[in-house]
């Protein structure tokens, strides 16, 4: 009853056995698996009691602790006594544990940074300044925002194409024009490199037949079975 | 202890996003008698009237406000040569529309954006993001666009498959409408037949663009 | 005549709307020689030192700039200016391994919080407080995320080197995780990372600072 309140605050598995770690006063490098699984599980009755959804992470950890609890029970095979220590079934969970204590530790650490700087106020009056000329800066995360906003719109409007297309051929189509830049007309076989495998020969194909359908480029075959040509569209 | 007024003033006067009229800095400062207000900020003008200031208090039009005063604006004015500069929302679009869609030509560009984008075009031009990849041969054989080897650079892209698939992105960038289930053949998946389906098998060619829903939640630990 | 330095330096501090970076500065400022420079900023640091003024220079995110000062913020925050919510214990935590950690994939972080991380991650994005820096050379090539300028300005750190650490404890417990090298492909946002990477910030190589050690039990709560 007394995890009622506390229940939504766990974050995650983790966090929910450093906790119970903490109330019992259980040395963390020394956990009493039986005791730990016991009350893990009923913190999870009393989350499906109160119509919480349990995560499915928070199943993952009662398996690993089922599983640690049932290695603990194996007696030690003969001739290994002395590698108790480093064989405890504990030690990978004990590890996660630590490993996260800190980062909880040093998510305080910023919280409290947080704190202090929301004392701190930067100019309020809008900026009167030129607009910049110096180097560009762009954010990745801004592009993939605007392409966001820009489906979005689409897609509202069926008649525009924004569907996305697999990415390889898109960009076998650029390569092939810009080939075709440098040395035109350019022999079909020379697309393929001898060594290139299944997958490179299929996109490749698929980027020409691409590039052909856009009407980018054509090709032209002087007789059957000599050799296939690839131009630029604009040397019609 | 509270501050003291005229750090308490001067403080306002900075922070506040448009003037502040006597009025407000009286409701403001609860603390200062009108009298006292009066005297604080003809403390602070004065404070800022020495050739080592380079701020004054500007009195206009709605009130108070601080401001660089005029003997140093020749200085103030070298701020834009090294401010950096970004890419404004429409060239930011195009940009992103090209990215992920080239070759592609301006009409086509124009036609997911509802507007002209000549501007931008040479914006993007002239700032090396973009270039000209060959005409289509279409009527009026329009020029087609791709990014730029100087696009790839400015994002440390080795090519453009280092370029966010569209499952990432709805991963990153929270999307504006509830995920909804479509059929779909996922878009970039490294190793798959991905080639096989081709342009000819693209999804949805009927219908708006569907967003593949983020794949399913990697190994939780 | 050529204005005061000082004056100069105070009014490019209050006109820029981002950090100045000591080597913008410089340039801006090409009457100063560097020891001119680093006496200016020392000058003007001193001279807002007093209970009288409300304003400070804020060294932060490979930059100065003009903040108002802490003693003054129950008088501003009357203005009612909105300030982002504060982040939320998840956002924080995965803020936290990200910064202390990066290079470092979704999957990474999802294995040491034991939890998903899709949600906070978009959040981190969208408030600019991380950023990707590459993909993995992995299968699947993975991205990579680090934390951003936005980052260190957020916090008040000049660079990565500020971010706090348990030195003394960490010389005692050896780190059951030593730094790793991570192979990756490197994406460059140049405004952005600027400050991460500036000549003021370590060395690439050196990394972030070290992650404070485990302390007993108890700290974690």
């Amino acid at each position: 009853m007394a995890y009622q309140v506390k229940l939504e605050q766990f974050e995650g598995p983790l966090d929910l056995l450093l906790h119970l770690i903490r109330v019992h006063e259980i040395e963390i490098t020394d956990i009493p698996i039986a005791t730990i699984t016991e009350e893990y599980f009923r913190v999870l009755t009393a989350m499906q009691e109160l119509d919480l959804e349990v995560a499915g992470e928070f199943l993952v950890m009662a398996a690993t602790l089922i599983y640690i609890k049932s290695k603990m029970l194996l007696p030690p095979a003969p001739g290994e006594e002395a590698l108790a220590e480093e064989e405890d079934p504990r030690r990978p969970l004990v590890d996660m544990l630590l490993e996260y204590q800190r980062f909880k530790t040093a998510a305080g650490d910023l919280a409290g940074l947080e704190e202090r700087r929301r004392e701190v106020f930067g100019r309020g009056a809008a900026v009167q300044v030129p607009p910049g000329r110096g180097p560009l800066e762009l954010s990745l995360f801004d592009l993939l925002a605007a392409f966001q906003e820009v489906l979005k719109r689409a897609e509202g409007r069926p008649d525009v194409e924004v569907t996305p297309r697999p990415f390889r051929v898109r960009e076998r189509m650029v390569e092939l024009l810009d080939r075709l830049a440098q040395e035109r007309p350019l022999r079909f076989f020379a697309l393929f490199a001898p060594d290139a495998d299944r997958r490179t020969v299929i996109v490749t194909f698929v980027a020409l037949l691409e590039l052909l359908r856009q009407g980018a480029l054509k090709v032209r075959q002087a007789a059957p079975f000599e050799e296939i040509l690839i131009y630029p569209a604009e040397d019609a | 202890m509270s501050p003291d007024p005229l750090a308490a003033l001067e403080a306002l006067l900075f922070a506040s996003p448009e003037p502040l009229p006597r009025e407000r800095l009286a409701a403001l400062l609860p603390e200062l008698s009108p009298e006292g207000l009066a005297a604080a900020l003809e403390e602070l003008r004065a404070r800022y009237a020495s050739p080592q200031s380079g701020l004054m208090l500007d009195e206009v039009a709605g009130g108070f406000r601080l401001a660089t005063r005029p003997e140093v604006a020749e200085v103030v004015v070298r701020l834009a040569i090294v401010r950096p500069s970004r890419l404004s929302r429409p060239a930011l679009e195009t940009l992103a529309i090209i990215a992920y869609r080239q070759p592609i030509t301006k009409a086509e560009v124009e036609a997911v954006r509802g507007v002209n984008i000549d501007g931008v075009l040479k914006t993007l031009g002239e700032r090396g993001l973009i270039r000209i990849l060959g005409r289509k041969r279409d009527p009026g054989r329009p020029m087609l666009y791709g990014t730029s080897a100087g696009f790839l650079e400015y994002f440390g892209f080795r090519d453009l498959s280092d370029l966010p698939t569209l499952a990432e992105i709805e991963a990153l960038v929270a999307s504006p409408h509830p995920r909804r289930t479509v059929e779909y053949d996922p878009v970039e998946e490294p190793g798959a037949g991905e080639a096989a389906r081709g342009p000819g098998a693209r999804p949805a060619a009927s219908g708006p663009a569907p967003l593949p829903s983020a794949g399913p939640p990697e190994a939780g630990g």
